[in-house]
């Protein structure tokens, strides 16, 4: 197969400055997705460690291989991890997890963990579908709505496109910019012909960067269709893949005309998932410890 | 007679040099950007393989969606009407061609002289056939070349979406997490895009006989499951996504339809 | 045998001729035969009720029938007329401003010419008593289901939303005196029946034509219960009676221009959003799922206005849009995600 | 190219045409400001009726109107956010979601704000006609709005039941319109427009009858900017006496000889309403010859037709023509009712077969080589059917192809694939 240009890069990282044995409490987070797979480690309601890793065509071995990952170098155990919550495409088939709760409660629970109790709107981009979600103060859902086919904005056209014209998915957002003026979007309603228009461009003898530019645009301006739907609320955040493209982020700031909170040191807007499960897991413990 | 045919496709540019009928040389590369570049760079390799220079040709004819940019012809045809000669050429008693390639499906009705009399191209919804098969083949993680014999392993039918290839694709990735076998998949994959290409065709409505040509035609899973839904038997030829290119070689030495460019 | 193809049919005069009405509804399945007679900018739902006749799986049918409802449904009946004939076909021109009162005298003397060219095809005149015999089948039929429906509003409803769509559809594809007989049975052993699964959340369900089982299947494996529904699958098809008169086709005329109406005969008034949130209030629906079959006019037309009606009303609404084949996965993440919303503990966050 | 074999000239009348659209537009605008009153419905509702109400009563019809909008790209892709954001589905009718689109912006397509319409008068013809008002009444915040129901069945099943309906509903119409807006009602005016209706819709059939003429004088992109004056006001004087000039210079043109395109080869016909941002397509089919002379959209919208003794269609005699007297209210309407239900392209809404005959017709009477329909996704309802018709026409042996799009909303019109089918379909033709 050739190189594979469309999918982020895999990594894990655990949070400088902590030590697990010092928790009283310790859950995670697995949210298998349907590109990528990510686990997610609090200890007492604090990220601790996590990884990023592709999601296979098995989604339990992907769940174990993610969390076997987080945990790596640490010193911890599967059985160290109190209460696990599995969420995203694959949550049913988590082996190690107590319950299964849908990425879109838990990227809200997420979002409010890493941008604060000011979060109203959560965009998030997944590999599947797009999903825009209203939360309160303490990022519990209060209504949400996911794109609906025709017009499938999703994270999945971005990766086809980056593969078709070979351009590592990380740097499809900063190429996009290397332009004089900005291009019409790619007008179709459907991602199956943006593209096709895209490549029709190509033909033309338009240089790469402005056709990522039209293709970027045009994602951008299905996604701000779903946002006003859903009438955008201040403080407005993106998790998930797209949020580091700066190529649909700031296009889509600039037509709905609100600026997304930037991304907070550290903390990969692809995890948003991954924490909400980990924070709900430890909620549900604590619920337990009470109730037994 | 010495005649070239340029197909532009969408994924790829084939080339195919005839001189009275005869196939002396042909050869194919990626469309890539700048398909123009691709086209020479292919056009000169065949023909150094056929030992002509390029004086000799008497006639080329572009064929295919980049045909306005065909280097060095000096004729076009429609891909439908490229389709039925080259089509016709191969399998005399054809009379429907069906061409899946990447982006498209067409199908068209040619006369007992190989003319074009009627055509249809796939609906919007059933757009991308052949890189739906390929996206699906990276998510099941096979070798796109495997995945039409894995389909005839398949033990049961899943159904999948009628109408969307978008929609097709998210119902995979909840097949695979269903852990559903890998079989199974891609023969439910191979029955959606049949289901649509039989859909297309019945559009024009099926004389017989049907001869399957383009890239996708390779894909023994897919010709299996087309032909149980057309219920119908498919004359595919050896290499058959040179079709278009051989039609359009073809057409000089025919004098139908086509125009100077 | 007679298929309809919309439920504006008026099915007593059919009753009373003798024949036996069949609702024509879809398989679910991929099919790849209807392209070349439907193009596919109309719903997922005409395309699969002609398939089923091009298939051969209606070839029982000794007539067909439709009542002018939507464009939609209207091509299903044209093109079975050309490429499956049947010995006899009607198209009744059902009137769709039911809000003027010039509709009743309209319906009326068509339904008078459909009863003569029912009395024609059969060879048998239809008399007054057989016109009454059926109307009281068929006020008795909507009487039961009523009652039953009604068992739903309990805090622990003895049946679930599967079984109450499963009942209502079974009633427009067999006999409605045998219907009738069952329907007995069923409102006999109601009382002490219990389900071994937890009412959950309690559900409202409206929108396009919808007889997707697996669909509703999955809904309540998520625990919450379908209560209620506003479909011509459901409630729509049997919430009102025929008010017997001296003028039996006036009668029948005037229940079927005052049943609750389908979005493309709802106007000048919404007479469906004040039906809609008394249901919604009567039977203590918690949520409602607004489904829409894909590229369905009228309900694309009034789904924002009742959506905002029901939100405004504090009841939250989620919209899904169907297709032939319904991609169960991706519609369990959005059910699920919905049910949530009720179902996740405030102590959680 | 193919070097000219006809005479062309531009038409002399173009300039009249232009003028009278412009200014009855700029008259919806400025209606109060003339101390006039406003009405706003579909092209197909009875607009004969508010007639009675006054001389300075001024209409707007919503699908030419939407139609203007989708020329304008950037503005119609303004319409169909503002529409989506309010959660109305995108493969709902276009013009409707243009016209919705321009109150929710509050944007005149002509300039200016949305003028609000004093009441709202149509007729529901498809799934969406009354809703269509019923919620554009709603986004101008309250306009009171009368719908007359017309499902009757086809012209060949008319009878007086079926009459009755449609005339009952008129008169009520009459009524509810003198309480809103206060006015008593002018039968005398009523009778006037329907005969100017009568005349005008008659006299655009004699127009594209006139088109059968080998060189076609008429193109069929030049029939657009003329057909939609009856689109607008067919129950006025004005719009009867331009068809009328129209029609003489039509005949001058045929009795010379002079063609729409001079190098006309081939005779093709379309259906529907076009893409309306795309009739370059038009221009690009007459490089090679090729001339569409029309269609059962362009002819039978508006324009009437019948059979006359030579079993060939032509303009329908009018009232007026065959002496008949209107002298009362309910006559007048009465008359209105069975001239406007027997307008072609109301029939194929109960059936195909009726349209495919009419297609039939027009191929054979209009010498046309071929056929090419548009599959309109703006418009369920001119495309019902259009499958059958595609079916029933190939099975005559008429060259037909079809190409997929939407006459309101470009983002669904690929215009790159069109050519590739249209250049398929030169080639059957023999064109290319």
């Amino acid at each position: 197969m050739n190189k594979e240009y469309w999918r982020w890069p895999e990594y894990r990282r655990t949070m400088s400055g902590k030590d697990w044995r010092k928790a009283e409490v310790i859950t995670a987070g697995v949210d298998v997705g349907s590109v990528s797979s990510k686990a997610v480690i609090t200890t007492d309601g604090e990220l601790y460690a996590y990884s990023i890793k592709r999601t296979g065509s098995s989604s339990p071995d992907s769940a174990q291989r993610v969390m076997n990952w987080a945990l790596e170098g640490t010193g911890l155990k599967l059985d160290n991890i109190r209460y696990t919550v599995g969420t995203g495409y694959g949550r049913v088939n988590v082996p190690f997890a107590n319950r299964a709760i849908t990425e879109i409660a838990c990227h809200a629970r997420g979002a409010n963990y890493m941008w604060g109790p000011t979060v109203r709107t959560v965009l998030d981009m997944g590999g599947q579908d797009c999903k825009a979600i209203h939360c309160d103060e303490r990022g519990k859902v209060t209504a949400f709505l996911m794109n609906d086919k025709c017009a499938a904005g999703t994270g999945r056209g971005m990766e086809v496109f980056a593969d078709l014209l070979s351009v590592p998915i990380e740097e499809v957002g900063p190429m996009s910019f290397k332009i004089e003026k900005e291009p019409e979007p790619v007008s179709s309603t459907c991602v199956v012909f943006a593209k096709s228009e895209a490549v029709g461009l190509l033909r033309k003898g338009w240089q790469k960067e402005m056709v990522l530019a039209a293709f970027c645009s045009a994602m951008a301006s299905r996604i701000s269709e779903l946002l006003e739907k859903i009438k955008v609320e201040k403080d407005f955040v993106i998790t998930g893949g797209i949020a580091k493209n700066i190529g649909v982020v700031n296009r889509l700031e600039k037509i709905i005309g609100m600026k997304a909170l930037p991304m907070k040191e550290g903390l990969d807007p692809m995890i948003a998932g991954g924490i909400g499960a980990a924070l709900f897991a430890k909620a549900l413990y604590e619920r337990e410890q009470k109730a037994a | 007679m010495i005649t070239a045919g340029i197909d532009m496709g969408a994924k790829n540019v084939k080339v195919v040099i005839l001189k009275d009928g005869e196939i002396l040389a042909k050869g194919q590369t990626l469309s890539g950007f700048d398909q123009k570049a691709a086209a020479e760079k292919v056009f000169n390799e065949v023909l150094t393989e056929a030992g002509l220079s390029r004086e000799k040709i008497d006639h080329v004819v572009a064929t295919g969606a980049g045909k306005d940019v065909a280097p060095y012809a000096n004729g076009e045809i429609s891909m439908m009407g490229a389709d039925a000669l080259g089509g016709f050429f191969l399998f005399p008693s054809a009379r429907t061609v069906i061409d899946v390639g990447a982006e498209e499906g067409r199908a068209v009705k040619c006369d007992d002289k190989g003319k074009m009399v009627d055509f249809v191209i796939n609906e919007r919804c059933a757009a991308g056939a052949g890189t739906f098969v390929e996206a699906m083949s990276r998510a099941l993680e096979i070798e796109l070349e495997e995945i039409g014999a894995l389909s005839l392993k398949a033990e049961r039918a899943v159904p999948m979406n009628a109408q969307c290839t978008i929609f097709a694709e998210s119902e995979v990735v909840t097949l695979i997490h269903e852990k559903t076998s890998k079989a199974d998949i891609a023969r439910a994959i191979h029955d959606a895009i049949a289901d649509r290409i039989a859909s297309m065709t019945r559009r024009l409505g099926i004389q017989k006989d049907v001869v399957l040509v383009g890239g996708v035609a390779k894909n023994v899973g897919f010709v299996s499951s087309l032909k149980k839904t057309l219920g119908v038997n498919l004359l595919v030829p050896e290499e058959p996504e040179f079709v278009g290119a051989l039609g359009a070689a073809l057409l000089p030495q025919k004098g139908i339809g086509g125009s100077e460019k | 045998m007679l298929g309809y193809f919309c439920t504006y049919v008026p099915e007593e005069i059919l009753h009373a001729a003798g024949i036996l009405p069949v609702r024509i509804l879809g398989s679910h399945e991929a099919q790849s035969v209807t392209e070349p007679h439907i193009f596919a900018m109309f719903c997922p739902l005409c395309r699969d009720c002609l398939a089923q006749g091009l298939l051969g799986r209606y070839d029982y049918l000794d007539g067909i029938m439709i009542a002018q409802c939507c464009l939609h449904m209207r091509q299903a009946f044209t093109s079975w007329r050309i490429h499956i004939p049947t010995e006899y076909s009607y198209y009744l021109y059902m009137p769709h401003g039911v809000q003027s009162p010039r509709a009743y005298p309209y319906l009326r003397g068509e339904l008078a010419d459909f009863k003569k060219s029912l009395e024609k095809w059969t060879g048998k005149t239809i008399t007054n008593e057989d016109l009454d015999r059926a109307i009281k089948v068929y006020n008795t039929n909507r009487r039961l289901m009523k009652q039953v429906y009604e068992y739903r509003k309990k805090s622990d409803p003895p049946l679930t939303g599967l079984e109450a769509m499963e009942l209502v559809v079974s009633s427009q594809m067999t006999d409605k005196e045998e219907h009738n007989h069952a329907l007995k049975g069923l409102l006999e052993a109601l009382p002490e029946r219990k389900l071994r699964r937890p009412t959950g959340t309690r559900l409202m369900i409206l929108g396009s034509e919808d007889d997707d089982t697996e669909f509703i299947k999955m809904v309540e494996s998520l625990g919450a219960t379908l209560v209620i529904d506003d479909h011509c699958t459901g409630s729509r098809y049997f919430w009102n009676e025929v008010t017997p008169q001296e003028d039996r086709l006036l009668a029948i005329a005037t229940r079927y221009i005052d049943r609750p109406a389908c979005p493309s005969k709802d106007w000048p008034e919404r007479t469906r959003l004040p039906h809609i949130l008394k249901l919604a209030k009567d039977f203590n629906v918690q949520g409602t799922l607004l489904i829409q079959q894909k590229f369905c006019d009228p309900h694309e037309l009034d789904i924002p206005v009742v959506r905002q009606h029901l939100e405004k009303s504090g009841i939250p609404t989620y919209f899904l849009e169907f297709d032939v084949t319904v991609p169960v996965g991706q519609f369990k993440t959005r059910v699920e995600a919905f049910l949530e919303t009720f179902q996740l503990p405030t102590d959680l966050f | 190219m193919l070097e000219p074999k006809y005479k062309t000239r531009l038409l002399d009348c173009w300039n009249d045409a232009k003028q009278l659209r412009a200014k009855y537009y700029e008259n919806f605008l400025k209606a109060h400001e003339m101390g006039g009153i406003r009405w706003a419905g579909g092209a197909w509702s009875f607009s004969a009726v508010p007639a009675g109400l006054g001389d300075d009563v001024y209409s707007l019809t919503g699908e030419p109107y939407g139609a203007t909008v989708a020329y304008n790209k950037d503005f119609a892709a303004k319409c169909h956010d503002a529409t989506e954001a309010k959660g109305y589905a995108r493969d709902l009718c276009a013009y409707m979601r243009n016209y919705w689109g321009s109150i929710i912006l509050d944007e005149y397509a002509w300039g200016g704000e949305f003028p609000k319409a004093d009441f709202l008068w149509t007729t529901h013809i498809c799934c969406s006609h009354a809703k269509w008002y019923q919620v554009a009444g709603e986004l101008e915040g309250g306009v009171p709005f009368f719908c007359v129901d017309v499902s009757v069945g086809p012209y060949n099943e008319m009878n007086e039941r079926r009459i009755n309906y449609i005339v009952s509903q008129t008169m009520d119409g009459i009524e509810w319109m003198e309480k809103v807006t206060g006015r008593t009602y002018d039968d005398e005016k009523l009778i006037q427009a329907v005969y100017n209706e009568c005349r005008a819709t008659s006299l655009w059939a004699e127009i594209c009858t006139l088109n059968k003429a080998v060189p076609a004088p008429l193109d069929e992109k030049t029939m657009y900017s003329l057909y939609v004056l009856s689109t607008l006001m067919k129950h006025r004087k004005e719009c009867a006496d331009f068809y009328e000039k129209l029609r003489d210079e039509v005949k001058d043109r045929v009795t010379d000889q002079i063609a729409a395109v001079g190098n006309e080869k081939y005779r093709v016909m379309t259906d529907t309403q076009p893409p309306w941002a795309f009739l370059q397509l038009w221009r690009y089919l007459e490089k090679y010859g090729v001339v569409s002379i029309g269609s059962l959209y362009t002819f039978g919208l508006t324009g009437i037709f019948e059979v006359k003794e030579d079993g060939t269609w032509g303009p329908r005699t009018t009232p007026q023509e065959k002496g008949i007297e209107i002298e009362t209210r309910e006559q007048a309407l009465r008359v209105l009712a069975e001239w406007t239900l027997s307008r072609p392209e109301w029939q194929h809404f109960y059936s195909p077969e009726l349209k495919s005959g009419m297609m039939r017709r027009i191929v054979r009477e209009w010498k046309v080589d071929g056929v090419m329909l548009h599959y309109n996704r703006g418009c369920e309802g001119l495309s019902m059917g259009i499958a059958e018709n595609k079916l029933a026409l190939r099975k005559a042996g008429i060259p037909v192809m079809h190409f997929e799009g939407n006459m309101g909303d470009e983002r669904e019109f690929n215009l790159e694939r069109t050519k590739s089918e249209v250049d398929a379909f030169l080639e059957i033709l023999g064109a290319k």
